[in-house]
C-alpha cells in the first residue's frame, strides 16, 4: 500500500516475534503464546508433520499398486492406508493448511492489526487441532487398526466394520471445531480490526479469500460435525438414524456428508486462490487485473459452493429433479473460477515478470488447477459422471485440484513469505530444481489416473486387471520423481532456516501490501504504530505511464 | 473503525420483557390448542408458523437483535439462508422420488 | 447408435469428446498465453510494467462464453441421462443381488447365475439390491453404473450391441475384497440365449444351494 | 473471550464489546446449524414416514412438553431481567435472577429425566427389543427424539455451568454495570437454547 512511508516507522530496536520475551519463555513461550504469528508457526509444525505421514502413506499406496496382486501390504492394510491418507490429507493438511498457517500469520498484518480478534480462542483452536490429529493417528496403534471406510465414512459399511471408526469420527469432529473457531475468529477480525482507512475495497485479495473461506467454515462445518457424531452414536447405541437395517436412509447420510464436504473443497481452494492473487502482481510488478471481479468471485464461489453437493451422488439414485438441479448448479459454480483464471493470466499482460520460485509455483498452479477444474466440469455432466464416478478419474481430478492447486499454492506461499516469517533466504537455484521435479513428477503420477479412470478402473481398488498395469506403473514412477522433488524442496527450506543467508530488507520482492512495510521477521506487535491506509492495494505507482493511457475501472 | 466504542446501550426497563414473555406464553397456549383440532396438513404449518413467531420475538427482543447494529441481522439472515437453501435443495431430491 | 458396446456408448462418448475439446482448447489457450507473456514481458525484456486495471467488456466476455459452453455440456449430459432412466416396457428383467463380494443374477425363469447372460440387441432391465452394504454395479464398456443399497431396489437398463464378454465391476467401496468383486457379462445371440435360459444346467442346483448358504464357491457355469 | 489479553505492558488493553458479541453470534449460528442438520433429517423422515411418525408422536406426553416449554420461556425472561438489573447497578437483584434461571433450568432437566425414564420403563430406548420390533418410522422417530432432546439437554447443562460462572463473576465484580458483555453473551446462548426448544416442542409433541 503506497501510504506514506512515514506513517509506518518500525523501531529497529524492538525484538522480533521470534526473540520476543513475554510472560513465559522458552518452549512455554510458544505453547502458551497468543501471538497470532507464533500460533501460525505452531500450526505450520503440526500441519507439516501430519503432511509427511499422509505423503508417506500415499507413497506406500503407489508402491502397492506398482503391479497387480499383493506387492507390499495386504488388502486390509491397503484399505486402511487410503482411509488414513484421505483423512489426514483432508482434515489435517489441506483444510487447515493455508488459513491456519498463513491466515493466522498474515491476516492481521495485511489489514493493519496487532492480532486477531480472539487471540486465546486462536490458541485453543490449535490445541483442538493437535488433539484431533493425535486421535486420528492413535488408531494406528489401537487394536483393530485405523478405519477402513474411506474418508467418506459411508453408511452402512461404517457401522459394520470392526476397525476403529469412532476414533476417526471423533478426530474429524474435533478438527471440525478447530476449523470452525478459526473461521469465526477471522470473520470477527476482518469486521472489527481493520486499520483506519482500510475499507473493504482496499483489502488485499487474500483477505477477501480468507473472509469468504471463513464463512464457509462457520456455516458448513456444523453439518458434518452433527452427521459424524450421529454415525458414532449409531455405532455405539444402535440408534436408528441412517442405518437401513433400522429403517434409516443411507442416501440421506450421503446428502448430509456432502452438504459439508463439497463446500469443504472450496475451503481448500479459495485461500489458495488468495495466495495466487497476492503473488502474481508482485512478480509481474504491476497492479492486479480486475480486483473487484476477483474479490467478488471469491464470495460467489463460497455462495454457490453450498448449492452443488449432490454432484457426488449422481449414481446414488436421486430423483431426476435432483440430478438436473445439481448438475446445472455445478456447471455454474465453475464460472467464478474461470473468471479468476482469466484475470490472473491477464495480470501478466504488460507486466515486468520475474520468474522467481514463488511465481513458478503460481504459474504451475494455474496450469494444474485448470486441468483439475476442467475435469471437475466433466464430472459435473451427468451422463459422463455415470461412467466416471468412483473411478481413478475422480482420484486424478481431486489430486489435481487439491495437490496441484492448493498444495502448489502452499509451496508458493512458503517460498514467498519465508524471508518475511523467518528473516532467512533459501537457495533459489535449488528451489527451482525442486520445482521442476515436483511439477514433472506430479503429472506423471496423476495424469495416467485420468486415462485409466475413463477406461473403467474403479477407485479404492487394492488389485486391478492386467490391462491397467502400464498406467499404474507410470503413476508409481511419477510418485518417485515427485518424492525427489519434495525432499529437495523441504531440505532446502529447512536448511535455510538454520543456515540460510539472513534477510534484513523489509521488502525483498517489491510487494505493495502491508507485510512488506514492517520488519523481517516482524516485531511482536507487528506495527509500532497502526498504519493509516489511503490507497488501494497493488498500486505500483512507479509503473503509471507519464501519459495517462490507462484504462479505468 | 473506532477501537474505543465500548458498548451500545440496549433498551432498559423490565416492562417490555414481561410483555414479550406473556406473549410467548399465549402463543404456546395457542399452538397447543390448535394441535388439538384436526386441520389436516395445516397442523404442521401452523405449528411451525407459531414457533417462528415465538423465535422471532426471542431473537428481536430478548436477544436485542432489534437494537443491535444492522450487520448482526445480516449475519443472521445469511445463516438462515444457508439452512433454508440446503433444505430446499435436499427436497428437490426427496419430494420427486 | 450402433457404435460401441451398448446403446449408451454413443451419446456418452459424444459429450465426453465435446468436453475434452472444450477443455483442451481452454487449457492450451491459457497455457500459451502464460508462456507467451512470461517470455515477452520478462523483466529483462520489459523492465517497466504498465498498470492495466480492468476491462469490463473483457470480463463479461470471458464470463459469458464459458457459461454458454458449460450450459451446452450440461444439456447433452442431461439428455444422455434421460435415456438411461427411460426404461422400455418390453425389457427383459433380471434381478441382481450384491453381497460381499459377489453378484447373483436371477432371471425371469427363476434361473440363478453369478455371471450375467443377456441376449444381444434386446433391452435388458436390471433390478438391483444388496444383502449387506453398499455396492455399485458397473459395466465400464456399457457406460452404465448404479449404486446398490440394502433394503431398496434400483433399476438400470441397456441394450447390448455386440456379442461378446465384458467386465462387471463393483464401483462402491464395500470392504476387504472390494477389488475382487468382478463378474462377467456374456452377450449372446438371441436364439442361443433362449436355449441357455431354458436348458436346466446341472450346475444350477449347486449355485442355488450356495445362494442359500453353501460355502465352497466354485467357478461359474459357462 | 472479550478482551485482547496481550501480556505486553505497553499494549493498550482494548475492549471491543461489539466484536465480542459478533463472535458470540457467529458461534450461535454454528449451534443453530448443528441442530439444523438434525431438523433436516427429521423433516426428511417425517416426509417419508408420515403415518408412522404420527402414531409414534402420540406416545409422547404433551402435558410434560407444554410444562417444560413454559419453564424454559420463563427462564429466558429471568435471564434477560438479570441483565437489565446489572445495567441498573442492582447487583443483588441480578444475582437473584441468575439463580432463578439456573433453578428453572434444573427444573426442566428433572422433568426431562422423568420423561425419559418413563419411556425407558416402557422399553422404549435406543436398541431395545420393543423398539426394534416396531416399524421403521417408529424407530427413526424415537432415534431422533432421543438424539435431539438429548443434545438439547446437553446444551441446557452447559448453559447452567455458564450461568454459574457468571454468578461468580457478578459476585466478584468482574461483571459490572459498565462491563457485562460476558453475562450478555451467556444470555444470548441461553436464549438460543430456548429457541431450539421452541421448535423441538411442536415437532415432537404436537404433531399427533
Ligand atoms: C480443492 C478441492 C476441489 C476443487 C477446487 C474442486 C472443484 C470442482 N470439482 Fe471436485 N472434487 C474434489 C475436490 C475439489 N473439486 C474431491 C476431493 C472430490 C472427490 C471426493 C471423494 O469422492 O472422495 C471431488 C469430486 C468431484 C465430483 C464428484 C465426482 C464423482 O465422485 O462422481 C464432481 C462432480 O461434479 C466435481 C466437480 C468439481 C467442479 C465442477 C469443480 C469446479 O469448482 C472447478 C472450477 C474450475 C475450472 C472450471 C477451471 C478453471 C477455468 C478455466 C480453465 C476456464 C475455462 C472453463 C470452462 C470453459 C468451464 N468434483
Ligand atoms: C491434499 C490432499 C492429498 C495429497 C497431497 C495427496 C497426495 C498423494 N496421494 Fe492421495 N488422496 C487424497 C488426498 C491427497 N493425496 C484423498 C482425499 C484420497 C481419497 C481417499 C479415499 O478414497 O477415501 C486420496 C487417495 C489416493 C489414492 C487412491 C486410492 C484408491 O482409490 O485406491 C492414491 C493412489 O495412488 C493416492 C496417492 C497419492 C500420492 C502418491 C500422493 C503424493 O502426492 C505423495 C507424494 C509424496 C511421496 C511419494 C513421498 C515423498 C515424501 C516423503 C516420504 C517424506 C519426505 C521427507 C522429508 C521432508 C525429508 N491418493
Ligand atoms: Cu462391492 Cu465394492
Ligand atoms: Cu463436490
Amino acid at each position: 500500500m503506497a501510504s506514506d512511508a512515514a506513517v509506518i516507522e518500525t523501531n529497529g530496536n524492538e525484538p522480533s516475534y521470534l526473540d520476543y520475551k513475554g510472560k513465559h519463555s522458552g518452549i512455554k513461550g510458544w505453547l502458551l503464546s497468543t501471538d497470532h504469528k507464533r500460533i501460525g508457526i505452531l500450526y505450520m509444525i503440526g500441519i507439516l508433520a501430519f503432511f509427511f505421514v499422509g505423503v508417506f502413506l500415499g507413497f506406500l499406496m503407489r508402491l502397492e499398486l506398482i503391479s497387480p496382486g499383493e506387492t507390499i501390504v495386504s488388502a486390509e492394510t491397503y484399505n486402511q492406508f487410503f482411509t488414513l491418507h484421505g483423512v489426514i490429507m483432508i482434515f489435517l493438511f489441506i483444510i487447515p493448511g493455508i488459513p491456519a498457517i498463513f491466515g493466522n500469520f498474515f491476516l492481521p498484518i495485511l489489514i493493519g492489526a496487532k492480532d486477531v480478534a480472539f487471540p486465546r480462542l486462536n490458541l485453543f483452536s490449535w490445541y483442538l487441532y493437535l488433539t484431533g490429529g493425535t486421535l486420528a493417528l492413535l488408531s494406528i496403534v489401537m487394536p483393530g487398526g485405523p478405519a477402513d471406510t474411506g474418508w467418506t465414512f459411508y453408511i452402512p459399511y461404517s457401522v459394520r466394520t470392526d476397525t476403529n471408526v469412532i476414533l476417526s469420527l471423533s478426530a474429524a469432529f474435533i478438527l471440525g471445531f478447530s476449523s470452525l473457531l478459526t473461521g469465526l475468529n477471522f470473520i470477527t477480525t476482518v469486521h472489527r480490526l481493520r486499520a483506519p482507512g482500510m475499507t473493504w475495497f482496499k483489502m488485499p485479495l487474500s483477505v477477501w479469500s480468507f473472509y469468504a473461506t471463513a464463512w464457509v467454515q462457520v456455516l458448513a462445518t456444523p453439518i458434518i460435525a452433527i452427521t459424524l457424531m450421529l454415525v458414532a452414536i449409531e455405532r455405539l447405541f444402535h440408534i436408528g438414524i441412517f442405518d437401513p437395517a433400522l429403517g434409516g436412509d443411507p442416501v440421506l447420510y450421503q446428502h448430509l456428508f456432502w452438504i459439508y464436504s463439497h463446500p469443504a473443497v472450496y475451503i481448500m481452494i479459495i485461500p489458495a486462490m488468495g495466495i495466487v492473487s497476492e503473488i502474481i502482481p508482485v512478480f509481474a510488478h504491476r497492479t492486479i487485473f480486475g480486483y473487484k471481479f476477483i474479490a467478488f468471485s471469491s464470495i460467489a464461489i463460497a455462495l454457490f459452493g453450498s448449492l452443488v453437493w449432490a454432484h457426488h451422488m449422481f449414481t446414488a439414485g436421486m430423483s431426476d429433479a435432483g440430478q438436473l438441479i445439481f448438475s446445472l448448479l455445478t456447471m455454474i459454480v465453475a464460472i467464478p473460477s474461470a473468471i479468476k483464471v482469466f484475470n490472473w493470466v491477464a495480470t501478466l499482460y504488460k507486466g515486468s515478470i520475474d520468474l522467481a520460485t514463488p511465481m513458478l509455483y503460481v504459474l504451475a498452479f494455474i496450469f494444474l488447477f485448470s486441468i483439475g477444474g476442467l475435469t471437475g466440469v466433466m464430472q459435473g455432466v451427468i451422463s459422463i459422471d455415470i461412467q466416471l464416478h468412483d473411478t481413478a478419474f475422480i482420484v486424478g481430478h481431486f489430486h489435481y485440484v487439491m495437490f496441484g492447486g492448493t498444495g502448489f499454492a502452499m509451496f508458493a506461499a512458503f517460498h514467498y513469505w519465508m524471508p518475511k516469517m523467518f528473516g532467512k533466504m533459501y537457495n533459489r537455484k535449488l528451489a527451482k530444481i525442486a520445482f521442476w521435479f515436483i511439477f514433472i513428477g506430479f503429472n506423471f503420477l496423476y495424469f495416467p489416473m485420468l486415462v485409466m479412470g475413463w477406461l473403467g478402473m474403479p477407485r479404492r481398488y487394492y488389485d486391478y486387471l492386467p490391462q491397467f498395469h502400464p498406467y499404474h506403473l507410470i503413476s508409481t514412477i511419477g510418485s518417485w520423481i515427485l518424492i525427489i522433488g519434495l525432499i529437495i524442496m523441504f531440505y532446502n527450506l529447512f536448511k535455510s532456516l538454520k543456515s540460510g543467508p539472513i534477510v534484513t530488507e523489509k521488502n525483498i520482492w517489491g510487494g505493495e501490501t502491508l507485510e512488506w512495510q514492517i520488519d523481517s521477521p516482524p516485531i511482536h506487535e507487528n506495527f509500532t504504530e497502526i498504519p493509516v491506509i489511503e490507497e488501494r492495494p497493488y498500486v505500483y505507482k512507479d509503473n503509471e505511464p507519464p501519459v495517462e493511457k490507462e484504462e479505468t475501472v | 473503525m473506532d477501537k474505543q466504542d465500548i458498548n451500545t446501550e440496549h433498551s432498559h426497563g423490565y416492562g417490555i420483557y414481561v410483555l414479550v414473555w406473556l406473549g410467548l406464553l399465549a402463543l404456546t397456549g395457542l399452538t397447543v390448542a390448535v394441535a388439538g383440532i384436526n386441520i389436516g396438513g395445516f397442523t404442521i404449518v401452523t405449528a411451525l408458523l407459531i414457533a417462528s413467531v415465538k423465535a422471532y420475538l426471542v431473537l428481536a427482543i430478548f436477544m436485542h437483535l432489534r437494537s443491535e447494529s444492522k450487520i448482526f441481522t445480516v449475519f443472521a439472515l445469511v445463516a438462515a439462508f444457508f439452512l433454508i437453501i440446503s433444505f430446499i435443495l435436499l427436497f428437490s431430491d426427496y419430494s420427486f422420488q | 447408435m450402433s457404435s460401441g458396446a451398448s446403446n449408451f456408448v454413443g451419446s456418452v462418448d459424444g459429450v465426453f469428446l465435446l468436453s475434452i475439446i472444450i477443455s483442451v482448447f481452454f487449457l492450451v489457450l491459457i497455457t500459451t498465453m502464460m508462456i507467451y507473456f512470461v517470455i515477452k514481458y520478462s523483466r529483462k525484456r520489459n523492465p517497466k510494467a504498465v498498470n492495466v486495471h480492468s476491462n469490463t467488456l473483457l470480463e463479461v466476455t470471458w464470463t459469458i462464453i464459458p457459461l454458454i459452453l458449460v450450459l451446452i455440456l450440461f444439456w447433452y449430459g442431461w439428455v444422455g441421462y434421460k435415456e438411461m432412466v427411460d426404461i422400455p416396457e418390453d425389457a427383459m428383467t433380471v434381478e441382481v443381488t450384491a453381497q460381499m463380494w459377489l453378484w447373483k443374477f436371477k432371471y425371469e425363469t427363476g434361473k440363478v447365475t453369478d455371471s450375467l447372460y443377456v441376449p444381444v440387441k434386446k433391452a435388458v432391465k436390471l433390478i438391483l439390491t444388496s444383502n449387506d452394504v453398499n455396492h455399485a454395479f458397473f459395466i465400464p464398456a456399457f457406460r452404465v453404473k448404479k449404486d446398490v443399497y440394502p433394503g431398496t431396489k434400483r433399476t438400470i437398463w441397456f441394450i447390448a450391441n455386440d456379442v461378446g464378454e465384458y467386465d462387471i465391476a463393483c464401483a462402491e467401496y464395500c470392504g476387504l475384497n472390494h477389488s475382487y468383486m468382478y463378474s462377467k457379462i456374456f452377450v449372446m445371440p438371441e436364439a442361443e440365449f433362449k436355449n441357455w435360459l431354458n436348458a436346466v444346467s446341472d450346475e444350477d442346483p449347486k449355485l442355488l444351494e450356495e445362494l442359500t448358504g453353501g460355502d465352497e464357491y466354485n467357478s461359474e457355469n459357462q | 473471550m472479550s478482551t485482547n489479553t496481550l501480556v505486553h505492558v505497553e499494549v493498550n488493553i482494548h475492549r471491543d464489546d461489539i466484536g465480542a458479541r459478533l463472535g458470540m453470534w457467529l458461534f450461535l449460528f454454528t449451534e443453530l446449524i448443528l441442530f439444523g442438520g438434525m431438523f433436516i433429517i427429521y423433516s426428511v423422515y417425517r416426509f417419508t414416514h408420515q403415518e408412522e411418525f404420527h402414531l409414534a408422536a402420540q406416545e409422547l406426553n404433551t402435558i410434560i412438553g407444554t410444562f417444560n416449554t413454559i419453564i424454559l420461556l420463563t427462564s429466558s425472561l429471568t435471564m434477560v431481567v438479570s441483565i437489565v438489573a446489572i445495567q441498573k447497578q442492582k447487583r443483588n437483584l441480578s444475582l437473584l435472577f441468575q439463580m432463578l434461571t439456573i433453578f428453572l433450568a434444573l427444573f426442566f432437566m428433572v422433568n426431562k429425566y422423568f420423561e425419559w425414564t418413563a419411556k425407558f420403563h416402557h422399553g422404549i430406548y435406543p436398541g431395545s427389543d420393543t423398539l426394534l420390533n416396531e416399524n421403521s418410522g417408529h424407530i427413526l422417530f424415537f432415534g431422533l427424539y432421543y438424539m435431539m432432546t438429548g443434545l438439547h439437554g446437553l446444551h441446557v447443562i452447559i448453559g447452567v455451568v455458564m450461568i454459574s460462572f457468571m454468578m461468580r463473576f457478578t459476585f466478584k465484580g468482574i461483571v459490572t454495570y459498565d462491563n457485562y458483555v460476558k453475562l450478555e453473551n451467556t444470555g444470548l446462548y441461553w436464549h438460543l437454547v430456548d429457541i431450539i426448544w421452541i421448535f423441538l416442542f411442536p415437532l415432537f409433541y404436537l404433531i399427533t
